[in-house]
């Protein structure tokens, strides 16, 4: 970081450097402080002599991939069904779409254990759906990895939806206009204009997607369970590990924060990168 | 027009406080010119042509399909009309390299990707940028940009080809270049062509007939000699380069306001008289001699005007001169100055209003 | 990720245990030893809080053994007849003042908990620790504004080793986890409020003889040392 | 809702109607399914009978209108410290941007239990700033107000940052360079061009903050606790009737749920508008 | 120029493949027209003086302060810069309406809001969109939005004016209208403005002295009378309408390729010879008595151009020919058919390449 840099250059002209004004670069600066100082808190308490044993351990791998991999299928079916629905309030108007649009920040508002309880109103063994998938199907989700996924899909879907629809009406519609002019349909503009146009915004939102879905715990252990290996990915390891062991909580969640930072820091820019 | 025309429209659309009006017919092949003033509704017709804008009232057929028919609740969407469009603003995917923004409606006219890109380059080449296929949109001087948005439209090979100001930025070579490439597409073309342009030479090179709208209606309309000979607009006078002036005409004479002009034409009740700058001489005092038209003004204003100087009068009529740098010395012209001016009966034209 | 049918219920020697998080660590360890003393049986374990637990097994989950952390949360799974037989008392727990190591305020009984400035976290009364603090503050005659009523006996314990409490009311075996960090301070109304674990085999068990079997394990002396071990204390005969 | 409606009307030419492609609509439909359906269960679920009886406990009225305030607050924070640096993570090119990028996004993986502990570690009484804040101003944090509106901020930060700077990033920086050679700093073209350019973007993340934090449970009641009045909020009392008494949870996070819609759907559609 | 320049900058910068490197010195109160073709580098020079695009190398000095220099390291953020620019593509700022996009730079040098819109309000009345004030750009149509964009420039009253084809958008008669508002307002302006246009007539009309720029370069410069009696390459020859040729002279005669032409004026060495198209005439056979440039050519296409036809010639040199339908009829015109041209030594032009 050289922000301190960049404010100290700012007083006089710079060559290219842009300058940052103070007013901007102040509150900034606290910002971040304010997002990082509590990791550093965490770091300073983190028993480090005992990490290595404790990466040993076998099940902290194994719920480390899991939350990968179960994130990442989240995000993916949240990217599948929130970028429609997204377009949908950005660019359709229908009737009620102020009350769909409310509609959707509710897996945001809703306690997350509540929202596990939803889950299993509707997809358990006894749910709405679920007796009817069981009996028809012989599927059941809860307390399957797929549950994980679908449990996670349901508290992050909300952000994708939100953040693309942000940028679908930031976006002008009139690049739009001249695909219709050129002969594209609806869906072909929608892949082949619209979504390339908003790409920043729809990676944004998988980003805080995927972030979500890695962080989730509360709907996840409601309706999936806390099966070592199966459903029990870091955050429910974490919550365990509070129960006994303050220290091991902190290492865990650090490994997984690691973990995921450089995997985003990782992503070329362009994946966040405008077009 | 003895043809059955190809495109059949009469566009009523809103924009807020600005209505659209306009009745427009375009036979098989035909190029028509649509002009008039800054926010006289051109870009809107267009849109209305291409389904961009959906008419309140009126019609819209192209080859005897309709396309818009409010009163019939019938519309077709812009995907689905056999429409290309230039856009005022190009409108070029800011994501897509120049080959592939050309590209674009070929894919969608179901070329594959290097039949697309083929004719694409095909069309880059002949706008002159095939060195700038590869750049993107931002990476274009306004030209470049200006005549891929051409390219584009040209590509798809459209029934209806709507066109605005698609010239409009080209340095006067290019343009030279571009207006003969298009010139001669459009020579070649079977379908309606309808050209938005300010350039009357534009106009007068690439149109079969010339449309002129006005806040929304249309004014006057004809082929470039009649419009040139016959204006019926302040706006229609200026772009073609006469004085206009309305009065009521008795045989040879017409009256405009305290003046009465002589004119070689006869006409009778209402009528429009007009002659060019150039037949405008001034005098320092009231001239003897032949022109039958001569009344007193007062200058208001000199700019140079190609080799000339074109001088604005005041007085009985408002009226513009041409005169040379030689003459203006010798007048010693400036705002204020008081002069005569005469124009011959034979160069003044008057028309049924 | 692990194969995607559920677990338990599937017979062949089986058992899913659904207990309560405050079970972890005794548990793990218990069923660690059933296995190998019943080889070729296999204990699987979901630990969350009791009441989701019991939210879980009445929407249907897979579940053959339910230990909950107080009788209250057990008995709504009795109450939806979920169980096959009634509950029985695996273990006690019972309150303690969890104090920052080296009790730096010198807290000795309830009483001191009301002195002038000092902190203290309770659990808040819907949960089992919490129920307990209040019986035994009443029974003390105790009258005190806590700083925060905590959502289990953990958030309490947190906050008194983060030093951001003075003092907290907590259960015996989670002061003995946290020895390292906190003192823990016995005080006599304590024997008025104390929580009992209750255990029971459900009706829909795969395979209710092994699970059977675990339950008797976790009440058998070896399960009762282990217990005892961290802190809890034996069932009343 | 009339999506059906509208794909009915897809098939044949509609009169402004635009048409909207079944391979938009399916996925979105069920995007808006999924988030809903759970929904359904719980209102299906809910005791209504004894509704009026439950909104009735004076507890009830508080804790909402304690979230309601602290969401707010903890938004307009978010806002101010939020805006700036999605600003400068998208505008200003500084070294390790990348890895700061990453590291905004830290509080959401992070499990918010253990994001509470890692607030007490800074701005606990005995914490790295906390001791300092108590010592200098006799200022504590945890177990007031203020302390909610914290822990409520810090988890939810990062929507607003990710999704302004997606916004940012999606927007033609050419505006700014216009502001600029008319004489606008960087200061004004950010508060009089950029922002206002931007605004869809930042309305969608303060929308996705607000209700991120009017659901925040775990890093609220580890770090601010729980007292009625002044540190409880809806979620909390939700999760302590979820100990005893599933119905009046489901009750509870429903009035939330109801509040958090009508508010979200009574915004004007301009807050979330194009300009 | 005897005053020292106002600005004065050497332009060296850099865009992908694309290398600018330009001298440039305008005295205080001169408008300096840019010219070329499209892609040649005008807007990018702009860019740099407007301090959007750093220079890679020379220098810029405005009014004696240094802007730009890299060697020095300084670099001075176009908001201390006191420019004005109208931008190409306008970027009006699409939140404010006309009025306040107008304000926006009054208000940024100090003015409160009442008197920021009370000038921004007489610039809108000056560019004739008094009434379009209340509208957002996206309501405004193409002109309307152009003079919105000068408005905004003009209300800073800089010190460096820079203008990207300022009028290209405007119908004919508000084109006038406009520039002679500009021509007005550039008679007392005190700095130095620089206009980039494609119009000819637009920098005869404003400027005081032409810059022509191609591929980046300067390739020439001076008043319109020497660029246009004088062109040096062939964008200024088909920019002012004349043939242009290169070859070597000895005295009255240069040789261009295998034609021998005689000329006007005397030169010795490298010359250029240019004469307008209108002095070329065709003949169906050889031609006798006075022409001395003489030789036989083939017709490659035949346009209108304004009331005459405009003839494509190649042969020993490539040429237009202007004649009039008459004479185009009588000679049976088409591409392909053979034909003498002749052009009179007195209308040919030789001067120092
Ligand atoms: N989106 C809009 N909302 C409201 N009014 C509009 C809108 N777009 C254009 N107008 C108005 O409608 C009228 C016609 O605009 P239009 O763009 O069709 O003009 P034009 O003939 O193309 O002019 P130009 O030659 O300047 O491009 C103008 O007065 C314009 O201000
Ligand atoms: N962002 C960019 N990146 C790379 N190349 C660019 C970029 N912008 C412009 N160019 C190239 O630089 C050259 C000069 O562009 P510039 O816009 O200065 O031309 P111009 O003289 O203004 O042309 P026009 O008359 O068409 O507006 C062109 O070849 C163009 O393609
Ligand atoms: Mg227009
Ligand atoms: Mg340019």
């Amino acid at each position: 970081m050289r922000t301190r840099d960049t404010a100290a250059r700012a007083a006089r002209p710079a060559r290219r450097r842009p300058r940052v004004p103070l007013a901007l670069l102040l509150p900034a600066g606290l910002g971040l402080l304010f997002l990082v100082l509590p990791l550093v808190g965490l770091l300073a308490r983190a028993p480090w002599t005992t990490l290595p044993q404790r990466l040993a351990q076998p099940g902290v791998l194994t719920a480390l991939w899991l939350s990968l991999q179960t994130a990442t299928l989240a995000t993916l079916l949240c990217v599948l069904l929130g970028v429609p629905l997204a377009w949908l309030l950005a660019r359709v108007e229908f009737p009620g779409r102020r009350l769909v649009r409310a509609l959707v920040t509710v897996p945001l508002v809703l306690p997350p254990v509540v929202g596990g309880v939803a889950l299993l109103l509707v997809f358990g063994r006894r749910g709405l759906l679920g007796s009817w998938l069981d009996a028809t199907f012989g599927v059941t989700l809860p307390f399957t990895t797929a549950g994980v996924v679908l449990a996670e899909a349901f508290v992050a879907m909300p952000f994708l939806v939100i953040a693309v629809e942000g940028a679908l009406r930031g976006a002008d519609p009139r690049y739009e206009e001249a695909a219709a002019t050129l002969g594209a349909g609806r869906w072909t503009t929608f892949t082949h204009v619209t979504l390339p146009l908003v790409a920043p915004g729809v990676a944004a939102g998988a980003v805080l997607c995927w972030a979500r879905a890695l962080g989730e715990f509360g709907a996840t252990i409601t309706f999936a369970g806390n099966y070592p290996g199966r459903t029990q990915t870091m955050p429910l390891a974490v919550y365990l590990a509070l129960e006994t062991d303050l220290p091991a909580a902190i290492v865990l969640s650090l490994i997984l924060l690691t973990v995921s930072v450089a995997i985003l820091a990782g992503l070329r820019d362009r994946w966040v990168g405008a077009p | 027009m003895t043809a059955p025309p190809l495109l059949d429209a009469h566009l009523v659309a809103d924009r807020d406080a600005f209505q659209l009006d306009v009745r427009l017919r375009i036979a098989a092949g035909e190029v028509v010119a649509l002009l008039g003033p800054n926010g006289a509704g051109k870009t809107t017709a267009l849109r209305a042509l291409a389904g961009l804008h959906p008419l309140a009232a009126g019609h819209l057929t192209l080859d005897g399909v309709d396309l818009d028919r409010p009163d019939r609740r019938r519309w077709v969407p812009p995907e689905r009309r056999p429409v290309g469009v230039v856009f005022q603003d190009y409108l070029l995917f800011p994501h897509l390299r120049a080959l592939d923004n050309v590209a674009f409606g070929p894919r969608r006219q179901g070329a594959d990707r290097s039949a697309a890109r083929e004719r694409a380059r095909g069309w880059l080449d002949r706008v002159g940028l095939a060195e700038q296929a590869r750049r993107r949109p931002r990476q274009l001087s306004g030209g470049q940009a200006q005549r891929v948005a051409l390219a584009r439209a040209l590509a798809v090979d459209p029934t209806l080809l709507l066109l605005d100001e698609p010239l409009a930025a080209l340095d006067a070579g290019t343009r030279l270049d571009t207006r003969a490439e298009l010139q001669r597409h459009l020579g070649g073309h079977s379908g309606a062509t309808l050209l938005v342009t300010h350039d009357p030479l534009d106009a007068f090179v690439l149109a079969d007939r010339l449309l002129i709208v006005e806040h929304g209606r249309v004014v006057q309309e004809g082929d470039a000699a009649s419009v040139t000979a016959r204006p019926r607009t302040d706006y229609v006078a200026r772009l073609v380069g006469l004085n206009l002036h309305r009065g009521r005409a008795d045989g040879h004479t017409v009256r405009v306001g305290e003046l009465t002009l002589t004119a070689a034409d006869r006409v009778v009740g209402d009528a429009f008289v007009a002659f060019p700058p150039a037949a405008v001489a001034l005098h320092p005092a009231r001239p003897d001699g032949s022109p039958r038209n001569v009344w007193p003004a007062t200058v208001t204003g000199v700019q140079r005007h190609g080799d000339n100087l074109r001088v604005q009068l005041d007085g009985p009529i408002t009226v513009a001169a041409d005169v040379t740098p030689a003459a203006a010395a010798h007048l010693r012209l400036a705002p204020g100055q008081r002069v005569w001016a005469a124009v011959k009966a034979a160069e003044t034209h008057a028309y049924p209003a | 990720g692990g194969d995607d049918a559920p677990a338990g219920t599937a017979g062949g020697g089986r058992v899913t245990v659904f207990a309560a998080a405050s079970l972890t660590e005794t548990f793990t360890r218990l069923g660690r030893d059933f296995e190998a003393a019943h080889p070729g049986t296999r204990v699987t374990f979901n630990f969350a809080g009791s009441s989701a637990l019991a939210t879980q097994i009445s929407q249907g989950a897979p579940a053959d053994v339910f230990a909950a952390a107080s009788p209250a949360t057990m008995k709504t799974v009795t109450g939806a007849g979920e169980a096959a037989a009634s509950p029985v008392t695996l273990a006690r727990n019972q309150l303690v003042i969890a104090v920052p190591r080296g009790n730096p305020r010198q807290i000795a009984g309830l009483p001191d908990l009301t002195r002038p400035g000092a902190k203290v976290a309770l659990c808040a009364e819907q949960v089992p620790c919490g129920a307990a603090a209040r019986t035994a503050l009443d029974a003390a005659g105790v009258r005190l504004t806590p700083a925060t009523l905590e959502q289990d006996v953990k958030g309490a314990l947190a906050k008194v080793k983060l030093g951001e409490v003075d003092a907290a009311l907590v259960y015996r075996t989670d002061a003995r986890a946290a020895a390292s960090d906190v003192d823990a301070i016995e005080f006599a109304e304590s024997d008025r409020a104390i929580n009992d674990y209750p255990i029971v085999v459900l009706k829909r068990a795969g395979d209710p003889a092994t699970a059977r079997a675990f339950v008797d394990h976790v009440r058998s002396d070896a399960g009762r040392a282990v217990l005892t071990a961290a802190g809890f204390q034996p069932p009343q005969a």
